[in-house]
């Protein structure tokens, strides 16, 4: 494990390990494709899934890509991050065609766009016309009770609804 | 296991069960007997229960509830344990309540309980119009717990 | 002609096909219901797989507003002496995902509901229990939500336009919207 | 062994495909979830599945709730077996708030993993003979399941939801008397796996319905993110538990069958022999749990904090790999949690590949073969 950790290294990227068999890299956005297709072919050949991780306060999204290699069975957890403000991304169906169905739900749900993603279209939401629910500045309580017509507050239930007498 | 051909007798083999108890739980003539307690599990999740006097009125229970389901009430009926002691008392809404239980965790004075009863079902009357229909459901399903079900302890904080 | 009918509905309390339609996460306490150990085809309830054919329809917890489109489908689909079930919390206020974006609330603003059953879940002998309880209704004729459902039509159809056929967003624009917590 | 190959039909008409849904309302579908297939004749030429039919929004809604109330949303992702979610949560928590539960929890965490998963493998035993129309297959595995329900309602409190796994260890220990039931069932499970290799395995009609459907190769199965025993069903050794262990998984002794042949008939059986591995854990761990305390004491609910970092930590579930990201910034609550379902790949996109020129009653023995959970899509 640490083999590969020094060669990453050397490539000039920041890795460091999390556990004895699963280990992180931060790569700038450029060289996500050449250093995923260089982890594919030094035996990570299994895509575990593509998240994303909006930090609204610094401005930015970050993507998470989880490879995972079977035969001396590491895990390598590959991040980048990508601006904000229309915030666009290269696709990675050239090294797994399986990037497909995880890029179409983060455009559903951040707002990235993946160019050279075939198909970016809804998803999991129907007619969804309001900001990606997932960001971080979508507030979904004001949204369900503007939707579902219903009143809540968010302390938590410190409150007296005045009409309750016990059974 | 090796090999997949099933020979001819095996039909005949499943006669046995001709003799066998069925297993199923006949719900209303019988109940559940695998505990040692008849019907549910000794430590079943079920409607809650609320000793009045020993519970402080802090209203923990209602901060840590996920479901956001209960509600601390000002209650008449109810007198202070001692100087500290608010007169609110938890009331649960059923219409939220997950049944995990980790309101009966945190709950300090170990006065909120679970009871092993768990049967409510509600029927919305035809005179209900529509559109009050859904408060009347909302309403039945919000109770404040006290000892009714105190003899029958599920869940308790040990 | 209204000992038929007393006829008829104590017949029809006794053999209630239900559709087979797991809608929410509730549906997994439908397989031991149904089988071997629980045994709901003791009280003439049988799964379906076609609403033509059934007559409850188990609204098993949580609906998104996609599943509550093809519910409502399906409910206008089943012949007209028809129940809803609405299982656990869910459908009642909300439950868990009170503060969800995508669940609906309160089902009884879109469908009309004859029996709640309280529980996160509610276990195989509360839905038994609801079984008998909901033949007990419609013996005395007080099941009769699908009779609302024509009565009041405007009403449940504008609540269920509200949620489908939303033309503008819901929130105003992102700037007016606070930072969520 | 070939698929089957698709005969273009001749006529070139406009209704040479027509549209079917295998719709939410479809009993030969595990859950509530449509695929939207373009038919030609009785073969399907085109697929597009049409999720979010059960899209809470767990991720957004674990955002709002402290760390600890995750708990009870969190065995509500995946329904037929909803403790690998709170094992792995809480193993992620865990590592990122640096708590190190004691031998006895992890017995205690193993034990409750490992009845799961051979419920988990009961229910896809229903799920096979319903797709194929074998309806004693379900009474008898369901039933048996419900055995295993009583036995965890006796220990957790709950059905199917156990909300049992707490940061630290476990809510409770184990009552006395439990550990001997569950030797008792474990036994009485042993006894009917020859009625059930008599009734399913061996059944000519079954063999007929599943060998040659949905042929996996090696290669295919890890280029499309396919784990667990659907990975090991198409010839390749690889299970979280031996490779890379958590828990005590290192201190017990079970090895991992291989069918290899990579059809649906290979992965019926590979769950079917993983079940007894399985039975040899929990005989295993009732005999050998230690005692100790079933947890560490942690801060209250309200003032639990992990500290800032992020961690990606996995169990091996009866359908493959679960996974949950969980990244943290030292709040009382989650900044993001990621949970990764195995049946996503598998359902959304290699079903397009796999589907084409596949037959319409093998569709539902295709997807129940697979294990395909939907919730794990939508979350």
């Amino acid at each position: 494990m640490l083999k590969h950790v020094e060669k990453l290294r050397g490539m000039g990227l920041e890795a460091n390990p999390l556990k004895d068999w699963e280990f992180e890299v931060s790569v700038p956005k450029e060289r996500v494709a050449e250093v995923l297709s260089y982890l594919k072919s030094t035996g990570f050949k299994a895509f575990i899934h593509l998240a994303c991780v909006d930090w609204i306060d610094e401005g930015e999204f970050e993507l998470v890509y989880n490879l995972e290699s079977y035969e001396d069975a590491l895990q390598a957890v590959v991040k980048t991050r990508i601006p904000r403000n229309n915030p666009t991304m290269e696709s990675m169906i050239s090294i797994w065609g399986l990037c497909q169905v995880y890029e179409r739900e983060v455009h559903e749900f951040f707002g990235i766009e993946f160019v050279g993603n075939p198909n970016l279209k809804p998803f999991f939401l129907e007619n969804w016309m309001d900001i990606p629910p997932l960001r971080k500045d979508f507030n979904t309580l004001v949204y369900s009770e503007e939707l579902f017509e219903f009143k809540e507050d968010e302390t938590h239930g410190i409150k007296a609804p005045k009409r309750i007498e016990h059974k | 296991m090796v090999n997949f051909k099933k020979n001819s007798l095996a039909p005949i083999s499943a006669l046995k069960y001709l003799f066998k108890k069925p297993h199923t739980v006949r719900y209303p003539k019988e109940d559940l007997n695998v505990f040692y307690l008849k019907g549910v599990s000794p430590r079943y999740r079920g409607l809650h229960t609320n000793d009045l006097s020993k519970c402080i009125g802090c209203g923990s229970c209602a901060k840590v509830c996920p479901a956001n389901a209960i509600m601390m009430v000002e209650s008449k009926d109810v007198k202070p344990a001692n100087k500290f002691a608010k007169t609110v008392r938890p009331v649960i809404d059923y219409g939220r309540c997950c049944f995990c239980g980790q309101c009966v965790d945190v709950c300090p004075t170990r006065s909120l309980q679970m009871s092993r009863e768990y049967i409510h079902s509600f029927h919305p009357k035809l005179s209900t119009s529509s559109e009050k229909e859904p408060e009347t459901v909302v309403e039945d399903f919000i109770w404040r717990p006290d000892q009714t079900h105190a003899d029958n302890p599920g869940y308790v904080r040990t | 002609m209204s000992e038929w009918k007393e006829l008829a509905d104590y017949f029809r309390g006794r053999s209630m096909w239900m559709l087979h339609y797991c809608t929410g996460c509730g549906a997994i306490e439908l397989p031991p219901t149904m089988t071997s150990r629980w045994d709901m085809e003791r009280f003439g309830v049988v799964p379906m797989a076609t609403p033509r054919q059934a007559d409850i329809l188990l609204i098993t917890g949580y609906l998104s507003i996609k599943s509550l489109k093809r519910v409502v489908y399906t409910y206008e689909q089943m012949s007209a002496p028809k129940w809803v079930l609405g299982f656990g919390s869910c459908t009642i206020n909300g439950g868990i995902y009170w503060d969800s974006y995508s669940v609906i609330k309160r089902l009884d603003k879109y469908i009309p509901v004859d029996l709640y059953i309280a529980g996160c879940m509610p276990r195989p002998e509360a839905i038994l229990d609801s079984f008998v309880k909901l033949r007990e209704l419609i013996k005395k004729g007080e099941a009769k939500g699908y009779e609302k459902y024509v009565k009041n039509f405007e009403w449940y159809k504008a609540n269920q336009d509200k949620v489908f056929r939303r033309t503008t967003p819901v929130l105003k624009k992102p700037e007016e919207v606070t930072k969520s917590a | 062994m070939e698929l089957r190959p698709l005969n273009v039909s001749n006529t070139n008409d406009k209704y040479k495909t027509y549209e079917l849904f295998i719709g939410p309302n479809h009993p030969g579908i595990s859950g509530n979830f449509s695929y939207v297939l373009d038919m030609e004749g009785h073969k399907v030429a085109n697929v597009t599945p049409d999720p979010g039919l059960l899209h809470r929004g767990f991720e957004k809604l674990m955002e709002r709730r402290l760390w600890t109330q995750n708990l009870a949303l969190i065995p509500r992702i995946c329904v037929p077996e909803p403790d690998v979610n709170e094992v792995a949560y809480c193993m992620g928590v865990e590592h990122l708030a640096g708590i190190e539960i004691p031998k006895h929890a992890q017995y205690i965490r193993v034990i409750v993993l490992e009845m799961a998963r051979i419920a988990a493998f009961l229910f896809s035993f229903a799920g096979l003979g319903g797709s194929t129309g074998l309806y004693t297959a379900p009474n008898w595995s369901i039933g048996d399941r419900d055995y295993i329900l009583d036995l965890f309602e006796w220990l957790t409190g709950g059905r199917v939801y156990h909300i049992y796994q707490y940061p630290g260890g476990v809510k409770k220990d184990i009552p006395d008397g439990w550990l001997d039931k569950l030797l008792e069932l474990l036994d009485y499970l042993e006894s009917r796996l020859p009625e059930y290799d008599n009734l399913i395995f061996r059944n000519p009609i079954l063999q007929k319905r599943t060998k040659g459907v949905g042929y996996l190769p090696a290669e295919k199965a890890i280029k499309n993110g396919i784990t667990g025993p659907n990975l090991r069903a198409s010839g390749i050794k690889w299970d979280i538990r031996k490779a890379q262990p958590y828990l005590v998984y290192d201190e017990l002794n079970f090895d991992i069958p291989i069918t290899g042949e990579g059809d649906a008939f290979a992965r019926t059986l590979q769950r079917r022999l993983e079940l007894e591995e399985s039975i040899k854990i929990l005989r295993q761990c009732a005999n050998q749990i230690p005692d100790g305390p079933y947890k560490v004491k942690i801060p209250n609910p309200f003032q639990f904090r992990v500290p800032a970092g992020s961690y990606y930590s996995k169990v091996e579930s009866s359908k493959g790999e679960f996974g949950y990201y969980i990244v943290s910034d030292g709040d009382v609550k989650p900044y993001r949690v990621y949970v990764r379902g195995p049946s996503y790949s598998v359902g959304l996109y290699y079903a397009n590949e796999i589907m084409r020129g596949m037959r319409i009653e093998d569709v539902p023995v295709w997807i129940h073969t697979m294990d395909i959970c939907p919730p794990d899509f939508d979350r």
